[in-house]
């Protein structure tokens, strides 16, 4: 239990795919100026990830090892496209705001690494465990940042205007360079977060 | 004018400390410590034991190996002990001590004075080789081997050196003034010695009256005396050579592999002494200065004498000393204590108190670009430093050109981050040891 | 010039030359896009007899293989488009079909490269990054 | 001539795919650490981009539009690329085995990146048409994009390697740091923004 | 007492150093841009003396706070971040809000210096980091100028740069009423734009002080301020003003055609005399050795140029060295000097 | 014709199936002709060590040391110092081979001379760093053999086991410490040695200065007097060069009163923390 | 886990055989790409139908219906009825970063009725200004001849720019006139 638990939460923060091991970045930066889009990117993805590892997982016994990369790549971009499809059909809107970078998804390399070093070696659950941790991880990055950016940006959190008409909103935040200057010090604080609980963890080990 | 050489620096060069103030010759001290070793390449095997009697004059130590040279008693009296004494430049080294007898007698088998020109060219070399002469200018190379290239090295000039660009310093400017017909006579055995006929006599503008002396005294002679843009480090070899040569040399070689011998006036004027008079060398002409010292003077002093004898000599300290200078604030080394001897190396021991050294607190680089204008090595010392402080001694190395610096100082001197950059490229050079010039 | 001196493993040896793995690679570690970890597998001279399992050093010449990139990659590119272009206005000089001159052009160009690439891969062959020292 | 230059320096500089796109972050962060490794790479993707997204194009315009089936471009494409820099990897092993076991490696990076993928769907979405014209604009924002991209990569890993000896705080040291100098490179660049609009 | 007096100190040599410090470097050029400063308070008023106290506190706080934290030496006296609040605050508008000025202050001490570990390591001009910065956040505020233009009726409160760029070249001179009466004003200052960067002859002043003081390079602005001069003349004839092609009103620096340009209006206008003298010239971010510092000062001239043309602001020097920032490593490793008794260059 | 809902189905999964088959075939003939297969126990292994990348096992980090110790047959699989014996046996189950014991160690600084004990020469001004200091007459202070207090080691620790104390001596965390030796190479003195964990005593000095010069120099150097040896009923003592050496091993097997310790006139020969408390106590109970 | 290895060493497989295996993923992606493409597909059309039709209705809310004027691709007509309430035209001016895509209604007689803005690249709260009242509204009820950007606060006749984005207040502009011209154009030519 408390395996399948560490399975889990290790992509959450100290193996966190965008904060930590810094891949698949590009929507990290790209869909993050609002909440919702990241939000829905964030779930597009613990989607993807979770239902790739399920399907790799259970075809691990199948798959030639020698094209495995290829069929991996085929699922994910099937799943891909099925999320594409929904999302076009069901919510249009944010479908236009994400736009091409939707199908991005596809080479995220965070998907691909997990099919290959967890997915493709264990069995159905503790794979979509892992698949939903990394995401979660995914989608809390993205949220995180998508809240920051949006909030200080434009005031607002979801949409809501929060801060007061008073708060003229710098669009540095809004803009490329702030996206990646936020994510820079989100990047330094997640690390050293990730310290300091590395260190508890070992003075509580020693203790 | 001549073109000058790339980078350099203009200290302010406190020379009027003392350079008008004539050599003074001090007394042989009670005792005096002799290192057996006082030049670079293998040391030398003390030939005497102790509580044996010696001359002045008398050989104490040799060794046959051609790099290296032998080392005389500079007074008369007995061998007191033969053990490691601290040394200016090593933590210790091997040293004769001798205590004198107050006779202050010549050996006996100094001949009476010769004519060089009736000497052979083996004759010749053989007395060179036996007078212990080792370069003045501080980089301690034995003279002899200097002064008997063959003929495959192909030297056609041979340069003297009385740029003295060191602040403070005027030993050589002395020998100029006192000692000018020493320094003809010497330049004409060393171009015998050489068998070269180009000879020229460099001098820093700043120093006109030499300039004017030297003139004089060679006029007839073929020797050219020129006057040299007054800028440090003008007395260093690489920069001297270029300057009145067009010359560099090469990366890894020296100064004979491009056909030219420099040496200082004051070997110079050793080397007359020794063919001449046949005396080996055993006291040099140094400068006593600096702002704590009661009298600052310009001394004749014997080779081995201590630091502390000189000091008391000068009157002792004015003020409270910070530091003390074995040689030019430049390129000299502040020393632990005044228990040390002189060796042949030594031009100056500066005394300093705390108004006249620096003391600003080191702070990062601000790539002010001013140590790379300054570096006539054309090396970028900021990037040095910081490689050294970082640990990156292989990389100072490999792409940055650690090995070429002179340490000549100008780059730490003009920093305005007062960044230790030559202490951090003789760290990394010392990381290096082993890697000598591809 | 600059030599850079890598850390590697001899995974095989074949007469002359040997597979060396490069230490971690260090310049992509972060990314994972890359499929197994064989993608840093170098083929380097092996003139000093190292055997399977040893750690050795070897040194790589970066300008030089600054230009090997270059011609592996852009030096085809250039000839494609420059092709293109030459084909264009030739034909068209010709009063011949432009489109067709010019898939000719980027075509002719294109293969004239591969082989310019060849030739000058032999001259590389001794610029093999070369194991130097066996160190474990 | 002009349309062409104009592309091309927009998808290079003013557009920078990088700098104002957020495309290959992956690769500009993990491969910009040495200078020559990031020239190399760069390189290495103006390569693969320009000549992958000339096929895509071919598969695109010829099989998926005819047919209606540009829903599948996404899979399509991805299968495409990597099976042509698989392609790629064995010419060139044949062709310059040298050269090969020195810039090889990059290749397989490039396969499932984003930036190569983004382009032929860009250039899918901007609708150039199954002409030769459009055939051109394709190459050509491809061609700028992989400069523009190489350019980014080439400025990164050279203040990257001064940053180096800076006393950067703990935290914000590699990947941190990065991304500040990052926000600045994109800072610098919004001088050039609206200087082309395409 | 007496045995602990007789240590002796022990270093390395050198044992003497020249009498530059940092400081002594950073406080003169803080006092060679105060007559531009004084003069900049005194045309706008109390907005511009709010602004530049509001930038340099902000800017001195920010490095002391960082220290603070950090805990290591506070450094604030060494005048650097002192310039860096001035130069901000002479670079913006004077009607800007002060927060903003804040805000600025903070981006280019805080993220743009400190990030990088402080004075001497940061790569990017902090000053123009931190303009850059408002730039994007409120570009409106950031380009609305108070109305001190000759004519205070002219409604247009704009820059110079910003009416012939929109305007054409003969609507600025229409607004001053002759060429000699633009040129005065371009050079005593008593025109609208940034706080400091109006009077080109007391910026001018200050620079030829630090000059005379070995702290910049002379090369450096005459390179720059050249290299601008010259593309306008050239150029300057062709391009029309109004952006994006939609508005026409003669050519942006005069003429109508090759070689018809007014360069003098391109040399003395928007803030390129303090960028040349004062920001061109940060050692910390620009190429290390005289040759590159040329080629830097050049690229930025050309940049410069090429934003007043074609690019979507009127003004290009602070893009410009922002972006030939980004090339100082590049332009250092391609100016090595050579080594000594070598054909090698040693790496920068 | 494409609007009939089963034909347009045939066509996808025909054209997939197409693109496939040339995709695959493309990617199968690669894939023969490029792959290079590797281990997959370097990984595992990899998996296994520590991840502190200082370098003990004598390789360039910890993926180099589990490349190495899987291919070449020769390397033994206990060098990974850190891991102690737990990795060691671990690794040496995954390759095969049988691992040597592996002894446990810890940092000791042998200098006791702080600030307060050790005379100092002359005043240093320059670059804070051991090494660089160690070049001017082997530093600032009287005893050439004594910690120079600028912390190289400190900094050279990967695991944060050492800090520069107060009293200007570094300090190790017996609890961080891994015992990788890292410190040891940094110290231009030489004097950290690695010590095995289970040793008693230890002698906090390493001058080599005859007794009255290093007593000059310093009030907590051994002197090299001999009383510890003399002392001791094991002979585990041994003095070489006017300094005293203990035979941590004879110490661990044999003895559990430290008699030397006491015997020590200026107390340079102590005993280790954990020592003192459980077994003197012990025996004196 | 290293069962699974053991496993995978020995599948030792030819190359048609490895293709084989893509292939088959493929098919097997086609077939539930093929399905789910059934499913959405119409949604996503009668999506859009729709909010086309809601864009439309709120520009012209007066209409009852909207049908597209032959030979005129970017034209509607909106009806009430049978009376011609509006034209709807489809413009996509070059603005600040890229094209702004717009509908504008044009009464018969030339005048703006209303337009909206449905899709711009512009900057956040620069740009983007033009798509609120503020902006919008000066519009209403323009002819051509007025349909020009102005930064003097004191004509009232001309559309006032938004501070700090002449560009994107020109471009919206230039498209709303192009309509009306357009509009012109087509009802002066019948
Ligand atoms: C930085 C530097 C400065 C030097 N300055 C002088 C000088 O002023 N006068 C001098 O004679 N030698 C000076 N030297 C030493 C010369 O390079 C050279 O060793 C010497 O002139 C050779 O003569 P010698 O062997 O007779 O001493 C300097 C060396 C260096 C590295
Ligand atoms: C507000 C202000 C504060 C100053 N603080 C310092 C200081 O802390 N240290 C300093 O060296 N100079 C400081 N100066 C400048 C010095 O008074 C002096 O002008 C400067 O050191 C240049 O000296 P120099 O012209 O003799 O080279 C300050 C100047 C001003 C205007
Ligand atoms: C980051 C940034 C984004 C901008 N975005 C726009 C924009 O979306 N639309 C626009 O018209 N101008 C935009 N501009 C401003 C233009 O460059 C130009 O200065 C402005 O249109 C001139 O308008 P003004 O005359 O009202 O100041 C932007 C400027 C910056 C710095
Ligand atoms: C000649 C000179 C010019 C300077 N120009 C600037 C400048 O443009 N912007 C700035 O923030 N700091 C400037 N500084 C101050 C300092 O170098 C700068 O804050 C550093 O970049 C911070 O590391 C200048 C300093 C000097 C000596
Ligand atoms: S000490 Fe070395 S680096 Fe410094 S200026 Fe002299 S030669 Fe150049
Ligand atoms: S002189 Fe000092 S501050 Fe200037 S570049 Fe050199 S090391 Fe850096
Ligand atoms: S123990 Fe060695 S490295 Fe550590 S502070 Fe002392 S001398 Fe320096
Ligand atoms: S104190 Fe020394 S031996 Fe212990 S972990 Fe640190 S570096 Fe290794
Ligand atoms: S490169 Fe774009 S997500 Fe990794």
């Amino acid at each position: 239990m408390k395996n399948l638990w560490r399975i889990f939460s290790k992509g959450i923060i100290s193996e966190n795919p965008i904060l930590v091991l810094a891949l698949s970045l590009c929507p990290a930066l790209a869909v993050t100026s609002s909440v919702i889009t990241s939000l829905t990117m964030g779930l597009t993805v613990t989607f993807v990830i979770s239902l790739n590892n399920i399907v790799v997982s259970l075809t691990r016994t199948f798959v030639n090892p020698k094209v495995r990369v290829p069929v991996y790549i085929t699922s994910i971009a099937t799943i891909v496209t099925l999320a594409i499809l929904v999302l076009q059909a069901y919510a249009p809107q944010l479908y236009k705001a994400l736009g091409n970078y939707l199908s991005l998804v596809v080479v995220f390399a965070i998907i691909l690494a997990r099919a290959e070093s967890f997915a493709s070696k264990n069995r159905v659950f503790p794979s979509f465990l892992d698949g939903f941790g990394m995401g979660c991880g995914f989608t809390l990055a993205m949220v995180t940042i998508g809240a920051i950016r949006e909030f200080f940006g434009s005031g607002s959190l979801l949409g809501i205007r929060i801060l007061g008409s008073w708060y003229n909103a710098p669009l540095l935040f809004v803009m490329a360079p702030g996206a990646f200057i936020v994510i820079g010090y989100l990047v330094a604080a997640t690390k050293s977060l990730n310290k300091k609980r590395e260190e508890r963890q070992k003075e509580r080990e020693a203790a | 004018m001549l073109k000058t050489f790339r980078g350099g620096v203009h200290p302010k060069d406190y020379k009027s400390i003392a350079s008008e103030i004539t050599v003074e010759t001090m007394p042989p001290p009670q005792r005096v410590v002799i290192p057996v070793s006082q030049h670079i390449g293998a040391p030398g095997v003390p030939t005497v034991a102790v509580g044996d009697t010696v001359k002045k004059g008398q050989l104490i130590a040799r060794a046959d190996a051609s790099m290296t040279s032998w080392v005389h008693a500079s007074i008369s009296g007995k061998v007191a002990d033969i053990a490691e004494y601290p040394s200016s430049y090593k933590d210790k080294s091997l040293a004769v001590v001798i205590e004198s007898d107050g006779l202050d007698e010549w050996a006996p088998d100094i001949p009476a004075v010769r004519d060089y020109e009736s000497l052979s060219l083996e004759e010749l070399h053989k007395l060179i080789g036996q007078a212990g002469l080792v370069g003045l200018g501080g980089a301690n190379f034995p003279t002899h081997f200097k002064l008997t290239y063959g003929p495959e090295k192909h030297i056609d000039t041979l340069l003297i050196n009385g740029s003295e660009c060191e602040p403070y310093l005027n030993a050589d400017y002395r020998v100029m003034m006192e000692e000018t017909d020493r320094v003809v006579l010497g330049a004409k055995i060393a171009m015998k010695s050489l068998g070269v006929s180009r000879c020229i006599v460099g001098i820093e503008d700043n120093k006109p009256k030499a300039v004017e002396a030297m003139k004089k005294a060679f006029e007839g002679t073929g020797v050219q005396v020129a006057a040299l843009p007054t800028k440090y480090p003008q007395g260093a070899e690489r920069m001297f050579i270029k300057v009145l040569t067009g010359r560099e040399i090469p990366e890894g070689k020296r100064h004979s592999d491009i056909g030219v011998v420099g040496l200082n006036v004051g070997s110079v004027a050793a080397l007359a002494n020794a063919v001449e008079k046949g005396v080996p060398l055993i006291e040099r002409v140094i400068t006593v200065s600096g702002d704590a010292i009661a009298a600052p003077k310009n001394l004749r002093v014997r080779i081995g004498t201590s630091f502390q004898d000189i000091v008391d000599y000068c009157g002792g300290f004015s003020r409270t000393p910070e530091k003390i200078i074995n040689g030019g604030p430049m390129m000299g080394y502040a020393v632990r204590s005044l228990d040390i001897p002189v060796v042949k190396g030594v031009a100056g021991i500066l005394v300093l108190s705390k108004d006249a050294v620096s003391h600003d607190e080191e702070s990062p680089c601000i790539r002010c670009g001013k140590c790379v204008e300054a570096c006539p090595a054309g090396l970028v010392p900021s990037m040095l430093s910081i490689l050294s402080e970082r640990g990156r001694h292989e990389e100072a190395r490999r792409d940055y050109g650690l090995l070429n610096c002179i340490e000549c100082g100008s780059c730490a001197y003009i920093c305005p981050s007062k960044r230790r950059i030559v202490q951090y490229i003789r760290y990394s050079k010392s990381k290096n040891a082993g890697h000598g010039h591809k | 010039m600059e030599v850079k001196t890598e850390e590697g493993i001899v995974l095989e040896t074949d007469g002359s030359t040997a597979k060396v793995r490069a230490g971690r690679h260090t310049e992509c570690e972060n990314c994972g896009a890359c499929p197994g970890s064989g993608a840093s597998v170098l083929t380097v001279q092996n003139t000093i007899d190292a055997h399977v399992g040893q750690r050795v050093l070897f040194e790589i010449r970066d300008e030089q293989s600054l230009k090997g990139a270059f011609l592996i990659f852009v030096l085809p590119l250039l000839a494609l488009f420059a092709g293109v272009w030459l084909g264009g206005a030739l034909f068209s000089a010709l009063s011949l079909s432009v489109p067709v001159g010019r898939v000719a052009g980027g075509a002719v160009l294109f293969a004239l490269s591969a082989l310019l690439v060849r030739h000058a891969d032999k001259k590389h062959c001794s610029a093999l990054p070369a194991i130097v020292k066996i160190i474990g | 001539m002009t349309q062409y230059i104009l592309l091309f320096v927009s998808a290079a500089v003013v557009n920078n795919f990088v700098l104002t796109r957020f495309l290959g972050l992956c690769i500009f962060f993990g491969v910009s650490r040495k200078l020559n490794a990031s020239i190399g790479m760069g390189m290495a993707v103006t390569c693969v981009m320009t000549l992958s997204s000339m096929l895509a194009w071919l598969v695109y315009n010829a099989v998926l539009v005819p047919l209606g089936l540009e829903f599948l471009r996404t899979l399509v494409f991805v299968l495409l690329i990597a099976s042509f820099v698989q392609f790629l990897e064995m010419f060139i092993k044949k062709l310059a085995p040298a050269l090969y076991s020195m810039w090889g490696i990059y290749l397989l990076l490039i396969a499932t990146n984003c930036i190569v993928l983004f382009v032929p769907l860009l250039n899918a979405d901007a609708g150039y048409g199954f002409t030769l014209a459009g055939f051109g604009m394709s190459a050509v924002n491809a061609l700028g994009s992989g400069v523009g991209f190489a350019l980014a990569l080439i400025l990164m890993s050279s203040i990257r390697e001064k940053l180096d000896y800076a006393d950067v705080p703990k935290p914000l040291q590699g990947m941190g740091i990065a991304f500040v100098v990052a926000g600045m490179l994109s800072l610098a660049f919004l001088g050039f923004s609206g200087m082309i609009s395409v | 007492m007496s045995s602990e007096e007789s240590v002796l100190t022990v270093s390395a040599s050198p044992h003497i150093k020249s009498g530059e410090t940092v400081q002594k470097i950073m406080w003169n050029v803080n006092l060679a841009l105060a007559p531009a400063a004084i003069f900049g308070m005194i045309w706008f008023g109390l907005p511009a003396v709010i602004n530049i106290v509001v930038s340099i506190a902000a800017a001195v706080l920010t490095e002391y706070v960082i220290e603070k934290i950090r805990k290591v030496r506070v450094t604030v006296r060494d005048g650097s971040a002192f310039i860096t609040g001035l130069l901000l605050a002479m670079c913006l508008p004077p009607t800007l809000p002060f927060y903003m000025t804040a805000f600025g202050a903070v981006i280019a001490v805080g993220v743009a210096k400190m990030t990088f570990g402080g004075l001497g390591y940061n790569i990017f001009n902090p000053a123009h980091i931190g303009r850059a910065a408002l730039m994007v956040s409120w570009p409106a505020l950031m380009t609305s100028w108070a109305s001190r233009l000759p004519s205070p009726d002219a409604v247009t409160s704009a820059t110079v740069l910003n009416v012939a760029k929109h305007e054409g070249y003969d609507a600025v001179i229409s607004l001053f009423g002759s060429h000699t009466a633009l040129y005065k004003a371009l050079l005593l200052g008593t025109r609208n734009g940034s706080i400091g960067e109006t009077s080109a002859i007391l910026l001018l002043l200050g620079g030829v002080y630090l000059i005379a003081r070995g702290y910049i390079k002379w090369q450096v602005p005459a390179v720059m301020i050249g290299t601008v001069g010259l593309l306008t003349w050239a150029f300057g004839g062709l391009m029309p003003s109004g952006s994006g092609g939609q508005l026409t009103g003669g050519m942006i620096f005069g003429g109508g055609g090759l070689f018809t340009g007014d360069p003098l209006f391109g040399m003395l206008s928007g803030g390129l005399i303090i960028g040349a003298f004062f920001m061109a010239t940060d050692m910390v971010t620009i190429p290390i050795t005289l040759k590159g510092q040329i080629i830097f000062a050049a690229g930025c001239g050309v940049i410069t140029t090429l934003i007043r043309f074609v690019g979507g602001y009127p003004e290009g020097v602070c893009y410009s060295i922002l972006l030939m920032n980004c090339l100082t490593p590049l332009i250092d490793r391609v100016t090595k000097p050579r080594i000594y008794g070598t054909g090698r260059k040693s790496y920068v | 014709m494409l609007s009939n809902p089963i034909f347009f189905a045939i066509v996808i999964v025909i054209v997939l199936a197409a693109i496939g088959l040339v995709f695959g075939l493309v990617l199968a003939v690669a894939n023969k002709k490029l792959k290079v297969e590797t281990n997959p126990l370097i990984e595992e292994v990899e998996e296994l060590l520590p991840k502190g990348q200082c370098g003990a096992c004598g390789y360039a980090g910890c993926a180099a040391y589990a490349e190495a110790v899987v291919l070449n047959p020769d390397v033994a699989p206990n060098l990974c110092v850190p891991g102690k014996q737990e990795v060691a046996d671990a690794v040496s189950q995954l390759t095969g081979k049988t691992a040597e014991k592996v002894e446990p160690h810890i940092a000791h600084v042998r200098c006791a001379g702080s600030c307060d004990k050790a005379k100092i020469d002359y005043t240093y001004t320059g670059v804070k760093d051991c090494g660089a200091a160690n070049m001017l007459h082997y530093g600032p202070k009287a005893c050439k053999y004594g910690c120079l207090g600028f912390g190289s080691c400190v900094s050279a620790c990967n695991f944060g086991a050492l800090s520069l104390g107060d009293n200007g001596l570094p300090a190790v965390d017996a609890k961080k410490c891994t015992g990788c030796g890292a410190c040891e190479k940094a110290c231009p003195k030489k004097l950290i040695k690695m010590q095995p964990t289970a040793a008693h005593v230890k002698v906090d000095c390493s001058s080599r200065d005859k007794g009255a010069a290093a007593k000059k120099n310093c009030v907590a150097a051994c002197i090299g007097c001999g009383l510890c040896a003399k002392n001791c009923p094991y002979q585990a003592v041994r003095i070489q060069d006017n300094l005293a050496f203990v035979d941590a091993a004879i110490c661990i097997e044999k003895c559990a009163e430290a008699t030397c310790v006491g015997k020590c006139p200026t107390g340079a020969i102590s005993a280790l923390a954990g020592f003192e408390t459980e077994k003197v106590l012990a025996k004196a109970n | 886990m290293s069962e699974a290895h053991e496993a995978r060493a020995e599948k030792k497989s030819g190359i048609l055989a490895i293709a084989l295996n893509l292939t088959v993923a493929c098919i097997v992606s086609g077939v539930i790409l093929a399905v789910a493409y059934f499913i959405t597909h119409p949604v996503a059309v009668q999506k859009q139908k729709e909010a086309d039709a809601l864009a439309l209705q709120t520009l012209v809310p007066a209409a009852t219906s909207f049908v597209p004027v032959d030979g005129q691709d970017n034209m509607t007509v909106a009806k009430n009825g049978d009376t011609v309430v509006a034209y709807v035209v489809e413009e996509a001016p070059r603005g600040y970063e890229s094209a702004v895509e717009m509908l504008v209604a044009v009464s018969s007689d030339g005048k703006v009725l209303n337009f909206s803005i449905t899709s711009n690249k512009e900057t956040p709260g620069l740009g983007t200004k033009a798509s609120e009242p503020a902006f919008m509204d000066q519009f209403i009820g323009k002819t051509s001849e007025h349909l020009a950007v102005t930064k003097d606060p004191a004509n009232k006749e001309d559309v006032q720019a938004i501070t700090g984005a002449t560009i994107t207040s020109k471009a919206v502009t230039k498209g709303v006139k192009a309509a009306v011209d357009e509009v012109a154009a087509y009802t002066g030519g019948k």
